[in-house]
């Protein structure tokens, strides 16, 4: 009875919504607007200003050619301010009072994870530039897509290609390990540790810090400890860089060191290192220097429109870019712009992006093996590394004395 | 052991930094009464007037506290005239609710000049180091030490060998009484308020060169300056330096030997420890008015 | 203020007309939107009536959540039926958290409180094979679709907030209230008559997380998703506090209209200028002037601008003064 | 007989012996005055009475059975109440809410009902009357003069029915009219049968209410005994004048 009851309300509800999802279409030139909720203050409005930038370029850029079939696209931000209920506000805002036709995702697994959940309930397709953690796949939604080249958890699955390809004298036979309590960081380098020793390679010191840490100093004095040949480390920006800091002031070098983020971040990273970034590495799916499909014309219209030089980009704002190529790939491959439409369009067949080719699985994790390279700091910049099928430079090996 | 032994002196080294930002803290709530809850946006404005100063001039950080402590002396004593002295009734609760609207107003502030990205202040000695034995000391964390023990010391001189250093001890020990003397206990706060600002843009510019920053770094540092001062004693200048020391060995020692995510527990068990014993915190004095 | 008064009858008639608009408001504004906003400020008027702890209230969604993540319940109503069980566990911990921390008293108990507070979420972070550490611990979806979603969560949030609303009502009218408020007005002398202040402090403490656990445990569950340091958020406590500031402190009905002034304007603002950056300028603005025009709070200061009225308007004024101000 | 026996009460702060081995004796049915220069220790002795702070040694026995230990709300339910100097009143409670305040019920059941109950308010109407104070009982405390909170606190501390009551200088910053009829309220509690002791700096008002003194210098009572007694006691004449 109860059930059946239940069953009545959801059908009526898909009607509702299909209802609303074809009002949108019936007018080809119908302006329509895309609503994003990104953090403008809070942890992480570093972040969101990155997504606002991706978003608005990729905007730009479908307006210029005549719009997303032909609907002119007004993107419409609202401030979460990296908080959980006023995401979750946000979206129901967005879709219900807003009408929005589409929308795009927030920064972050943790903001991610409570959106999707709102988003699913209307039928929406989310796909989003920054939500990749292992629990933004497993709540049985269909309606995800991340779009990056790899579930987080794979990050540093080339990097632990690499290692193990080494020569066996070259090869380091230690890591210290070492990495925030972060849906982000701390799946990919646990994945990093048990893949390195199942390979053999000893694990010298590991260790999980509280993301809200703000003296890094003896966890970095541990690892310095080690004196492990490798360090592979799960940061953000302001430990991305403390670290490097103290390795530096301890005049320890190891042979390579990789962080998850940070030495992505261009100039943000560099100007706090000045010429110590030499050789650090970090897994990107993106690169300004890569050869991808529409790489060339997202960099040289973002300095165009935002200043700066390639290396200032961020590659928050290249997810962002490429979320917006994977909607209008698939909008033209349904030839809709309807949600129901567009989801089922986006689970098959695979979607040519800044960051590379990608596919999506039912859980919406990236498909296809395309996987996410290294970059490593040289001369001055970072370049991709590995693998060799898009490196721009041999990786440097062991990295160099700090300066 | 080395380990533990590194950790320690680390500990003291980065502690110096943390009782300077807490003894303008301590200091505030003594001679007011009130807890300033927008203390840690206030050391954040210190550091980043600090690295705009540094850049600007092209001067050492260290050298712009000659610009930042005076104009931060100028805008404390103005903030309590205008936000802090308005308030007649429910002080204690209701300075709390506008120091944290000034945290919050700062912080809006900053993210609109200065972005939200994180900056970091920028000097020839953030890298370099000297050997005592296996271990390497790193200078900035020694200058930064250097001078906060230096602007601790000058505190203590203003205090104790001072008249007005006497008003204000004066007014810390007994409002009321301070008030029958004569004292202009009004403009002891606000020059009060100034101090501690002042210290807290020197307290900023260490925490900017070994810290990467930004508009939001205030509530990681208000909340552990305090529980660094209710440690120490609220009003306790020497219990602000002890406790903060106290914090940052513990959490450091704990880092190393246990692991970093239990180094603040271990530190909140010291502190529910200490004051089930000493409600009043260690060198805190017990306030029972009029019984 | 806590003694009974009669003869308010436009007040009964305003209580009743609210509580219509209240029970019905899913009815009148069905827009997914509003409820949504809805739900949160109905959770606030129930969180800042029930306001004395902080902690609670993530530990509440903590329970709730592992409950459910142990019972393996599907999404739906049932897992509403287990929210008590989220308010008695917060009790219990409150009672264990109070019985320490009551040792010490004003801001220092606050203080501990806060410690305990962030040792909480040091756990919730720590205890990964429990809670799932910062990754988060995930609640069962409710299979509702999005027109009709946030009803369930809208009335089980205001049942929470009645509730919260009578206990304290009920306990400002009793001897245990009266104590309460003596304690509040000077500790000190309301122990030299007699009361046990402790046992006071401590009995009120566990009420009000009871309370608070609960509205954590239905929060939870609503946002399908909590993490330690969202959930167990000195902010949380606040908001609550400026919300009881904002409406009027030591009043019944403060609480209530903070809540149901601030946490709109907040949605609405980080909503539609948060994109400007300067909103939070902008709300830093709002509460100074709220706090230095109106320091005893919204509820008291317009009563004391009526009695001041009916001051000069009649001879019964301080009678009138007294009944006003609630 | 004596109601409240203090033996060899001892209370230093910081090395200061503030009470040193005093033990002076509260006899039935008295009103006894606790006297001496500014800082010989009366205050400290009801603290330590009363509970509020810890005594470093002696004891305190009422009724021949030893307080020590307990704390203020004990001791006050066991009946001795006290009230402070500069009068402490509930100020964001109405007078008639303070008179309610102290008024002790048993069971928990009774704690969470009426914070009023018929007969209670009865009693506190009858007290508010009887200190001339019935026409305030709706006033916030706060906004009462400050004779009549001395009186509203003089008043509260009845309402339990304790029978010794500590007064700390109630003529204390008080006009002569508003002493006149302080005086004459105590005298008439008294004669019900409740007995005082109090702390006072107000000569004529000790001499002319109280029927026993006591001195204290220093920590420790130098001389007791009639009021008229005490007053020619050189050693009383040394402490005032020589301290």
């Amino acid at each position: 009875m109860r059930t059946s009851l239940r069953g009545a309300l959801l059908s009526v509800l898909a009607m509702v919504i299909a209802a609303c999802g074809s009002t949108a279409p019936t007018a080809p030139a119908a302006p329509i607007t895309i609503g994003v909720s990104v953090s403008q203050s809070g942890d992480f409005s570093g972040d969101g200003k990155a997504l606002v930038q991706g978003y608005d370029l990729w905007a730009q850029d479908e307006n210029a050619k005549g719009g997303l079939l032909g609907h002119k696209i007004t993107m419409k931000y609202v401030d979460d301010t990296s908080s959980t209920q006023q995401v979750v506000s946000n979206y129901e805002g967005l879709i219900t009072r807003d009408k929005v036709a589409l929308v795009f995702g927030p920064f972050s697994s943790l903001l991610t994870i409570p959106a999707s959940t709102v988003v699913a309930r209307y039928g929406y397709a989310f796909p989003e530039p920054a939500g990749g953690g292992p629990h933004v796949f497993d709540r049985g939604l269909t309606n995800i897509f991340f779009v990056q080249p790899a579930a987080v958890e794979d990050n540093l699955v080339s990097y632990t290609k690499w290692l193990t390809g080494l020569s066996a004298d070259q090869r380091p036979t230690s890591v210290a390990y070492a990495t925030q309590d972060d849906p982000f960081t701390q799946p990919q380098v646990d994945k990093a540790k048990s893949l390195l020793e199942a390979a053999g390679i000893k694990t010298a010191y590991y260790r999980v810090y509280p993301a809200e840490t703000t003296d890094f100093t003896p966890i970095a004095l541990n690892v310095v400890h080690s004196q492990a040949d490798a360090v592979i480390l799960g940061t953000q920006l302001p430990d991305a860089v403390a670290f490097a800091k103290t390795f530096i002031q301890q005049h320890y070098n190891p042979k390579t060191l990789i962080e998850t983020t940070g030495p992505d971040q261009g100039a943000d990273f560099s100007n706090k290192l000045g010429t110590n970034t030499e050789g650090i590495m970090v897994p990107a799916g993106w690169t300004a220097n890569a050869k991808a499909y529409g790489n060339d014309k997202f960099v040289s219209e973002f300095i165009a429109k935002y200043g700066g030089t390639a290396a200032d980009i961020s590659a928050d704002a290249a997810e962002a870019y490429s979320v917006g190529q994977v909607v209008d790939e698939a909008a033209t491959k349904a030839n809709s712009i309807e949600n129901a439409k567009l989801i089922s369009s986006l689970h098959s067949g695979t979607y040519q992006t800044i960051q590379g080719p990608m596919a999506f699985d039912s859980s919406g994790k990236p498909q296809g093996g395309v996987g996410v390279y290294i970059e490593q700091w040289q001369n001055g910049a970072a370049i991709f590394v590995y693998p060799s099928s898009v490196a721009a430079a041999q990786p440097e090996y062991p990295k160099k004395p700090w300066s | 052991m080395t380990l533990v032994l590194e950790a320690a002196v680390l500990g003291i080294l980065t502690g110096g930094v943390y009782a300077l930002m807490a003894s303008g803290l301590t200091l505030i709530f003594g001679v007011m009464r009130i807890i300033n809850v927008g203390h840690g946006a206030l050391v954040v404005l210190g550091a980043y007037l600090s690295f705009a100063a540094s850049r600007a001039l092209h001067i050492d950080p260290f050298v712009t506290l000659v610009i930042t402590m005076p104009v931060m002396f100028l805008l404390g004593f103005g903030l309590q005239v205008v936000f802090i002295r308005p308030l007649k009734t429910d002080r204690e609760a209701l300075s709390v609710l506008v120091t944290y609207a000034i945290a919050l107003g700062l912080e809006g502030i900053l993210g609109y000049v200065f972005g939200a990205n994180y900056v970091q202040l920028q000097a020839w000695y953030d890298t370099a180091s000297f050997p005592i034995g296996d271990f390497r000391i790193t200078y900035v964390y020694v200058f930064g030490f250097v001078l906060c023990l230096a602007i601790l010391v000058v505190l203590f001189l203003i205090l104790y060998r001072t008249t007005f250093g006497a008003s204000i001890r004066a007014t810390m020990l007994n409002r009321t009484a301070a008030q029958l003397i004569g004292i202009d206990v009004d403009r002891v706060s606000a020059v009060a308020f100034g101090i501690g600002m002042a210290t807290a843009a020197a307290g900023g510019v260490v925490f900017g060169i070994t810290t990467a920053f930004n508009p939001g770094s205030h509530y990681d540092l208000i909340s552990r300056l305090l529980t660094i001062i209710v440690l120490g004693g609220l009003g306790s200048l020497r219990g602000a330096v002890i406790a903060a020391l106290i914090m940052l060995v513990s959490e450091d020692i704990t880092s190393v030997v246990i692991s970093p995510v239990w180094a603040s527990f271990v530190f909140f068990v010291i502190l529910i420890v200490v004051l089930l014993v000493r409600p009043q915190g260690l060198y805190g004095v017990r306030v029972r008015e009029r019984i | 203020m806590s003694l009974a008064r009669s003869g308010d009858a436009w007040k009964v008639g305003g209580l009743i007309a609210v509580l219509a608009i209240a029970l019905l408001l899913p009815a009148i504004a069905p827009d997914p939107a509003t409820t949504n906003v809805a739900v949160f400020t109905v959770m606030y008027v129930g969180l800042a009536t029930a306001w004395n702890i902080m902690g609670g209230y993530g530990f509440g969604s903590y329970t709730l959540g592992l409950l459910l993540a142990r019972i393996g319940m599907a999404g739906g109503y049932a897992p509403f039926l287990i929210v008590p069980a989220a308010g008695l566990a917060t009790a219990a911990l409150a009672l264990g958290i109070g019985w320490f921390a009551l040792r010490t008293r004003a801001a220092t108990f606050v203080i501990v409180t806060i410690a305990f507070m962030f040792m909480l979420q040091l756990l919730a972070e720590n205890l990964v094979g429990l809670t799932g550490g910062g990754g988060g611990l995930s609640y069962p979806v409710p299979p509702w679709g999005g027109d009709y979603f946030n009803t369930p969560f809208y009335y089980a949030m205001l049942a929470l907030a009645l509730l919260s609303l009578a206990i304290s009502w009920r306990i400002r009218r009793s001897k245990f209230g009266l104590g309460l408020l003596a304690i509040r007005d000077d500790e000190d002398k309301a122990l030299a008559v007699g009361v046990p202040t402790r046992a006071f402090k401590l009995t009120a403490f566990v009420i009000s997380a009871a309370l608070v656990g609960m509205i954590g445990g239905v929060y939870g569950y609503y946002v399908t998703y909590i993490y330690p340091q969202f959930v167990i958020d000195p902010l949380i406590g606040i908001s609550m506090v400026l919300m009881v500031f904002l409406g009027g402190l030591g009043t019944l009905t403060g609480p209530v209209l903070g809540a149901v002034i601030l946490e709109p304007a907040q949605l609405y603002l980080a909503y539609n200028y948060g994109a400007s950056r300067l909103y939070l300028v902008f709300y830093a603005a709002v509460f100074l002037i709220v706090i230095l025009v109106l320091p005893r709070g919204i509820v008291p200061s317009v009563g004391r601008l009526i009695s001041d009225r009916r001051a000069r308007a009649g001879p019964s004024a301080p009678a009138a003064a007294k009944a006003v101000a609630p | 007989m004596s109601l409240l026996k203090i033996e060899s009460l001892t209370k230093r702060f910081g090395g200061v012996g503030a009470v040193d081995d005093c033990s002076p004796e509260v006899a039935s049915g008295s009103i006894t005055g606790l006297i001496g220069p500014n800082g010989s220790g009366k205050t400290t002795v009801f603290n330590l009475v009363t509970g509020f702070i810890p005594k470093d040694s002696g004891s305190v026995s009422f009724k021949a059975r030893t307080i020590d230990g307990l704390g203020p709300d004990r001791i006050y339910a066991l009946g001795i109440g006290r009230t402070f100097q500069l009068a402490r009143i509930f100020p964001r409670l109405t007078a008639l809410e303070n008179m309610l305040v102290p008024v002790r019920r048993k069971g928990l059941r009774a704690l969470f009902s009426g914070a009023a109950w018929s007969h209670e308010k009865e009693r506190a109407m009858e007290m508010l009357e009887f200190l001339d104070l019935s026409l305030v009982a709706k006033t916030l405390g706060g906004e009462l003069s400050y004779g009549q909170r001395k009186l509203l606190e003089l008043g509260a501390v009845m309402m339990a029915e304790p029978e010794l009551v500590l007064l700390d200088e109630p003529a204390g910053g008080v006009n002569p009219a508003l002493l006149e009829r302080i005086g004459d309220r105590i005298r008439r509690l008294n004669a019900r049968g409740i007995t005082f002791l109090l702390v006072e700096h107000n000569m004529s008002f000790v001499m002319n209410l109280c029927s026993e003194v006591v001195v204290l210098h220093r920590g420790r009572p130098i001389a007791s005994g009639r009021p008229a007694h005490v007053r020619s006691d050189p050693a009383v004449l040394d402490a005032y004048l020589g301290a």
